[in-house]
């Protein structure tokens, strides 16, 4: 037993136990990490515009982010590259939309419930379909469902077309817990209500990814034969967690369009949103839990604010994907150990620092090299 | 007792298994073989008991003691992963392991599937007492416990080959369809391997059947031989058939008349 | 004319008369509101409309419109001596997000967008911010009409005509031009996104209503496609009398392109387009052939003739000289919407003796009336812009290279559009 | 109705050849180097804008056509033009395999896709910065249409869909052609079946495949250059859509098969172009439904051959 409440020996390494998590534990950076990330959760509209950052764009940031993590389970887990993901954000987003302005449904938390229903429902729908496909194959006919959709809304009467629909019921937004409230009022309401949503949501999460059917995901994943054949229902359990990928997503959503007042299709239903959501996951690490949150968060700033800092904002963008994927090859948290590595090897050595410039030189030059001689070599034939 | 009944799988032209009748586990535990060169339909035969295959014809059927008589059950049309929870459990000829995980999780994760445990919420550390025990056991009758923290693409291919036995055998299987075991494995440690199955399966009275290449392995283990050859059962009986069946050999050496 | 004249006629100012664009026929100087009490700073404003890609075709030209707005305003001395900072940014599909980022960063107005999703997403949250925002387009009719009534809407203004007014001006034209007898089959080729949906509605009740004529096609391709001639083909076949499209910018040019590759102009008696002329600068001398009216909204930059009216002129000119393209429909877009705040800022300035705050400025904007070098504007009791409409035949000017519209009819906006307080539909049953 | 039917199934044929076109250099890339490049729209759209320049350019020089062999004399003009604006993508698809792609080829493949998402981001702005950013239109396609072709058989329909169509059916038998039976196509076909025996047999796949990524690139720039002379103009964000049709046509056809690509872009062309003649608003919805029928039903795509050029 340690001195310390909730710290534990556990095969030689000190972990510390999380309330809720029965044989799950974070080891002290960890917990340190964690805590730190929410103090900055519960202090995040009070602190984003003292350093010039619009709380309201990192909470939208996040809802992508959620988003993204739901996606996670597929990735990282089952292995499977969804790029449809926008149906269920978008889906949850539209259930919003759909009960406040068809049916003046004016409880937040009821449209939410929606959100989630309407969302999740399209997952068990298309996650039927698709279960029992791999590779670029789910790639693809999760993009394709996700393009039906988007369609069918982009040109219905009864969504608005990509005019969209408001969240507002007789020009009102939605109460929150059967209250009204102030502009800022709501925002913040519906930030920490989300917030505390999310943490349950986050907690549900690794608490699954660390449970059997966690590791028969990964099974899954790593060799779909084997796994049915040590009795795995495959198709099931990638149902399932579509499903519950699926929900994260809606559920997200449905904050989205409470956050936003107004939906439309393109900016949740889009194809190239789910391409969005899936990168967010990837550039902010797949291989962890909160990566895909971080990177949800840094793609949607940029992708929203860099227009207001540069003229070419598209290649700005681009060139902070190309550093990640080059520079933190595991994703912005994925690779925060070798990145601290890196800085302190370098710190001690600074001479190192030249090495790398020299051989990174090396490398676009070599590649630059091979390039002129494969077009010399198709425009001019072999000598 | 598991049976093949006129099973029938064509690849387009090809007859890969033509007709095949065949039962395996006529007495308890009985360790029968397929033998028979390239292309004569092994693996087909083990695809379709197995599910990994759906025939074009014929049936796959296991007969089971109840209340003292004999219960036929038609497991043809079966999804593969009922099977395995109805006794039915294979290996590959090519490793099939899960190789991001350690050979402890390997298997784990099998364990927790014959403990019908794979849809648990509960952490993995927490509350799965008998299944660790199951693991540890299993561990120890294949001598994986020194390397049991090792990542399964790491290891050395003869432990890989044990490593999916192992997990086969975490499913407590009734019926345990190996293709090709030793393949790949050195010479020396054919033997090892074949020695460490057969230990397991007499300690758990599991009918095995046995794709094997190697004929002296065959002589020393088998109860019976099944000789497939061009899609058909070719022989079956005793091993000594290997010395005293002149076609047999020309069947098995390739040489056709 | 006489300044006292000129400046009785376009509201009073200086200002008001160098945006109407006649500030050569000022001859003194006179400041009649150097008195009041205005902060130093420069004004703030932002202008969200697209800049990039197909739609830029109209984005750039409001961009050029209130770029030219703020240039004349400041070379005038700005608004009661405060000069004007624009920014201006991409609108994209967050116009939502800019406006709440511009209010963060402390704009006195905006301006934007050009899409009426965008600018319905936005209403609600300009009602909530309380920072005016004059719309240039997002002309979706039912807007105003229907979905923030005057007493919902405090903040929000479109300078724009409406869709209404454009489709049933293409109505009235058809008719117009063939006779009331001569259609009897109408079809319709619009983009398929809401913009084009309603405009079909509201022609093809329009074109109804006052014929009788039946629809015999209706297609909606793709907003951006590469390819018309499904719908083409269909027009071809069915023959109709009046083909109404509501296509713009890359998909004006395709139907024009692909229309005339097919022989399309053979088949159909007229085409009607309310907002064709906004390709203005991209299409090429045969693609103005064929019995072709397009319409150029509350602007039509040789209306009245340049040749007679100065201001006009010397807007094409200027433009020519800045930005090497005519002014199109969607530059006056641009234009009056700065113009309607700047005038209405100035007029607030000299009734309150001090800068107004935007509640005063939202006051004053509502039946704000004023020049531009389009003439006469007004901004309804629904603030909703109200200016004249202008149709012609499409055709190619030697002289300035460019295609133009000849034979210009204009509407007035109460021939065009409902009475205050009735909606379009209903209106348009009534005649 | 009759010659309606005809008229729309060659407007599908017509629109299934500019989607193979777009298509063939995908799934080559794709087939070979099992990469899937998000940023190949934009290499579409690059040749568009460079066709812009280069046809612009060319067509300059020449004077209007007055008859009908003038008009081919400027089809011929035109279209070399294309063909060089597409040469232009040769060393820019060789630069990003070798100096972007070629890294990461060991890394997990979702990496490729963050890459690749990356270079489309950059490659708008690089179009943006050289062409502006409203669309541009090198203005030839009535003239094309001056060609005689089809009034020679009594029936009216735009030359350019007809030259567009003789185009791409040259192009899909030259792939054939290429990797059937010329020597390079044989290697590249040998590497994508087999990296390492082909390494074996001393074939440098470095060099095979940024071979194969330059001439998806080419491909696509052709794609985007039969765009650009025909009735549509060039901008920005032209690549988006025909990187996700592009998608539904080798799927449909099955990866990496080039037969499959081409049966797939057809029928994709001609099933949209008869749905929407049938029922306009499917219109946006039309070629994913097409693929979801397709897939549910045969899941390995028509012609499925995985890694495998044929």
């Amino acid at each position: 037993m340690s001195r310390f409440p909730l710290v534990e020996d556990r095969d030689g390494q000190t972990v510390v136990r999380i309330p809720l998590t029965r044989g799950l534990g974070l080891t002290p950076l960890q917990t340190v990490f964690a805590f730190l990330g929410l103090v900055g959760l519960f202090a995040l509209p009070f602190l984003a515009g003292l350093v010039g950052l619009s709380w309201e764009r990192l909470f939208r940031g996040i809802l992508f982010g959620l988003a993204a993590v739901g996606l996670n389970l597929l990735l990282r887990h089952t292995e499977l590259v969804s790029f449809g993901h926008a149906a269920f954000f978008g889906g949850g987003a539209y259930g919003v939309a759909v009960l406040a302005a068809h049916y003046n449904v004016s409880e937040g938390l009821l449209l939410l419930l929606g959100a989630v229903i309407v969302g999740t429902t399209l997952a068990v729908v298309i996650g039927y379909f698709v279960a029992g496909y791999v590779d670029i194959y789910f790639a693809l006919l999760t993009l394709a469902f996700n393009q039906v959709l988007f369609a069918t809304v982009f040109r219905s009467g009864f969504f608005n077309y990509n005019d969209g629909l408001q969240v507002r019921i007789g020009g009102d937004r939605p109460t929150l817990f059967f209250l009204e409230w102030t502009t800022l009022g709501y925002d913040l309401v519906l930030y920490y209500t989300t917030i505390v949503l999310m943490l349950v949501m986050l907690l549900a999460m690794w608490k699954l990814i660390n449970s059997p059917f966690g590791r028969a995901l990964d099974a899954i994943g790593q060799d779909r034969t084997r796994a049915r054949f040590i009795g795995i229902p495959v198709e099931k359990y990638v149902w399932l967690s579509f499903t519950i990928s699926g929900l994260y997503g809606a559920f997200a959503g449905g904050v989205y369009a409470l956050l936003r007042l107004h939906v439309q299709p393109e900016p949740t239903l889009y194809v190239f949103v789910s391409g969005e959501i899936l990168f967010m996951a990837i550039l902010g690490g797949f291989t962890t839990l909160v990566g895909p949150l971080i990177g949800g968060i840094i793609l949607v700033y940029l992708l929203e604010a860099a227009r207001f800092w540069v003229e070419y904002y598209h290649a700005l963008t681009g060139l902070v994907l190309l550093a990640i994927v080059f520079f933190m090859p595991k994703g912005i948290v994925g690779s925060l150990p070798d990145f601290n590595a890196w800085v302190a090897g370098r710190v001690r050595e600074p001479g190192r620092l030249q090495e790398d410039v020299r051989s990174a030189t090396a490398a676009v030059r070599e590649g630059v090299d091979r390039a002129t001689t494969t077009v010399r070599i198709i425009v001019f034939g072999v000598k | 007792m598991l049976e093949a009944r006129e099973l029938r799988k064509e690849f387009g032209e090809l007859r890969a298994t033509d007709d095949v009748s065949v039962r395996f586990g006529k007495t308890e535990g009985e360790r029968v073989f397929i033998v028979g060169p390239n292309g004569a339909g092994k693996t087909t035969l083990v695809n379709l008991l197995t599910g990994l295959l759906e025939p074009d014809r014929g049936e796959v059927v296991v007969h089971r003691e109840q209340n003292g008589s004999t219960v036929e059950r038609d497991i043809t049309e079966m999804a593969p992963e009922k099977r395995v929870k109805a006794g039915l459990v294979r290996s590959f000829q090519i490793v099939h392991v899960f190789e991001e995980m350690t050979v402890r999780e390997n298997v784990r994760t099998a364990a927790l599937s014959r403990h019908e445990k794979t849809l648990s919420m509960r952490s993995r550390d927490d509350g799965h007492g008998d299944v660790e025990r199951d693991v540890d056991d299993l561990l120890a009758d294949f001598r994986l416990e020194g390397i049991e923290g090792e990542i399964a693409e790491t290891l050395p291919h003869g432990d890989r080959k044990l490593l999916d036995v192992a997990m086969s055998f975490a499913l407590d299987p009734e019926y345990l369809l190996l293709d090709e075991p030793t393949s790949g494995v050195a010479t020396q440690e054919k033997e090892y391997v074949i020695e460490t199955i057969v230990e397991a399966s007499e300690a758990e009275s599991v009918t095995t059947v046995t794709i094997e290449h190697d004929m002296d392995l065959v002589k020393e283990y088998a109860d019976r031989l099944v000789v497939l050859h061009d899609g058909q059962v070719f022989r079956e009986g005793d091993p000594d058939l290997l010395e005293t069946d002149p076609d047999l050999r020309r069947v098995l050496l390739g040489v056709d008349e | 004319m006489d300044r006292r004249t000129v400046m009785k006629a376009v509201g009073g100012t200086a200002l008001a008369v160098a945006l109407a664009g006649c500030s050569d026929l000022l001859q003194e100087e006179d400041d009649p509101i150097e008195d009041a009490e205005v902060p130093d700073e420069p004004i703030e404003a932002g202008l969200q409309t697209f800049l990039e890609g197909a739609p830029a075709v109209l984005g750039v030209q409001a961009q050029y419109g209130a770029e030219t707005a703020v240039r004349r305003i400041n070379d005038n001395g700005g608004i009661a001596d405060r000069q004007v900072e624009l920014e201006v940014v991409e609108e994209g599909e967050e116009a939502l997000e800019n406006y709440q980022q511009f209010v963060d960063d402390g704009m006195d107005v905006t301006f934007g967008p050009i899409s009426s999703g965008n600018h319905e997403a936005m209403v609600p949250e300009i009602n909530d911010q309380g920072v005016i925002n004059v719309a240039t387009d997002g002309t979706v009719t039912t807007l105003y009409e229907e979905d923030h009534p005057p007493e919902d809407n405090q903040y929000s203004f479109r300078f724009q005509n409406h869709d209404v007014m454009e489709a049933l001006a293409a109505a009235i034209e058809a008719v117009e031009l063939l006779g009331e007898d001569e259609i009897d089959t109408y079809a319709g080729i619009n983009p398929g996104y809401a913009f084009g949906f309603d405009e079909q509605e509201i022609f093809a009740a329009g074109i109804e209503q006052l014929t009788g004529a039946e629809l015999v096609y209706e297609g909606f391709p793709d907003l951006g496609t590469d390819d018309m001639s499904t719908h083409i083909e269909e027009v071809n076949s069915e023959e109709p009398d009046v083909l109404f499209s509501s296509c713009w910018g890359g998909d004006a040019t395709l139907l024009l392109e692909q229309g005339h590759g097919a022989g399309m102009f053979d088949n159909v008696e007229l085409l009607v387009g309310p907002v064709l002329y906004g390709s203005a600068n991209d299409l090429s001398e045969d693609l103005t052939d064929g019995p072709i009216r397009a319409g150029s909204r509350n602007f039509y930059w040789d209306q009245p003739d340049t040749e007679r009216w100065s201001p006009g002129d010397e807007l094409v000119a200027e433009v020519q000289d800045e930005y090497g393209v005519l002014p199109t429909a969607h530059f006056m877009s641009g234009y009056g919407a700065v113009t309607a705040w700047a005038t209405a800022a100035e007029k607030a300035v000299r009734l309150l003796g001090r800068w107004p705050d935007q509640e005063e400025l939202a006051e004053v904007l509502t039946n704000h009336g004023f020049f531009t070098p389009a003439g006469y504007h007004t901004i309804g009791p629904d603030h909703q812009g109200y200016s004249n409409a202008h149709f012609g035949e499409l055709a190619w000017s030697g002289e300035y290279d460019a295609a133009v519209i000849e034979d210009v009819n204009v509407y007035a906006a109460k021939n065009v559009s409902p009475p205050q307080g009735q909606t379009s539909l209903d209106w348009i049953e009534s005649w | 109705m009759i010659e309606s039917f005809v008229t729309h199934t060659l407007n599908g044929l017509y629109y299934g050849f500019i989607l193979f076109m777009i298509a063939s250099g995908l799934t080559i890339i794709f087939g070979v180097l099992g990469v899937l490049n998000l940023a190949h729209g934009e290499l579409y759209a690059l040749g568009a804008f460079v066709t812009f320049t280069i046809v612009g350019y060319l067509t300059g020089l020449v004077a209007s056509p007055t008859g009908p062999v003038s008009a081919l004399v400027f089809a011929v003009v035109v279209l070399l033009g294309s063909l060089a604006a597409a040469a232009v993508l040769l060393p820019v698809g060789a630069i990003v395999e070798s100096v972007f792609v070629r890294p990461i080829y060991e890394r997990a493949e979702v990496y490729q896709l963050l890459l690749t998402y990356a270079l489309l981001l950059i490659f708008i702005d690089v179009m943006k910065f050289g062409w502006g950013a409203t669309p541009v239109d090198p203005g030839v396609y009535s003239t094309l249409n001056q060609v005689p072709t089809t009034e020679l058989v009594g029936f009216g329909y735009p030359s350019y869909n007809v030259i567009v169509m003789v185009v791409g059916l040259a192009v899909f038998l030259w792939l054939v052609w290429f990797f059937d039976r010329s020597k390079t196509g044989r290697i590249v076909r040998a590497t994508a079946i087999n990296r390492d025996m082909a390494t074996a047999i001393g074939v440098s796949t470095d060099r095979t495949f940024t071979l194969v990524f330059a001439m998806g690139a080419f491909f696509a720039g052709f794609g985007g250059a039969m765009v650009s002379i025909g009735p549509g103009t060039a901008f920005l964000e032209m690549g988006l859509d025909p990187l996700v049709l592009s998608f539904v046509v080798i799927v449909i056809g099955g990866l990496g098969s080039l037969k499959g690509a081409f049966v797939g872009a057809l029928l994709v062309g001609v099933i949209s172009r008869w749905a929407i003649w049938q029922y306009p608003p499917v219109e946006l919805a039309a070629p994913f439904a097409v693929m979801l029928a397709i897939l549910l039903v045969k899941p390995e795509g028509l012609f499925g051959t995985w890694g495998e050029i044929e």
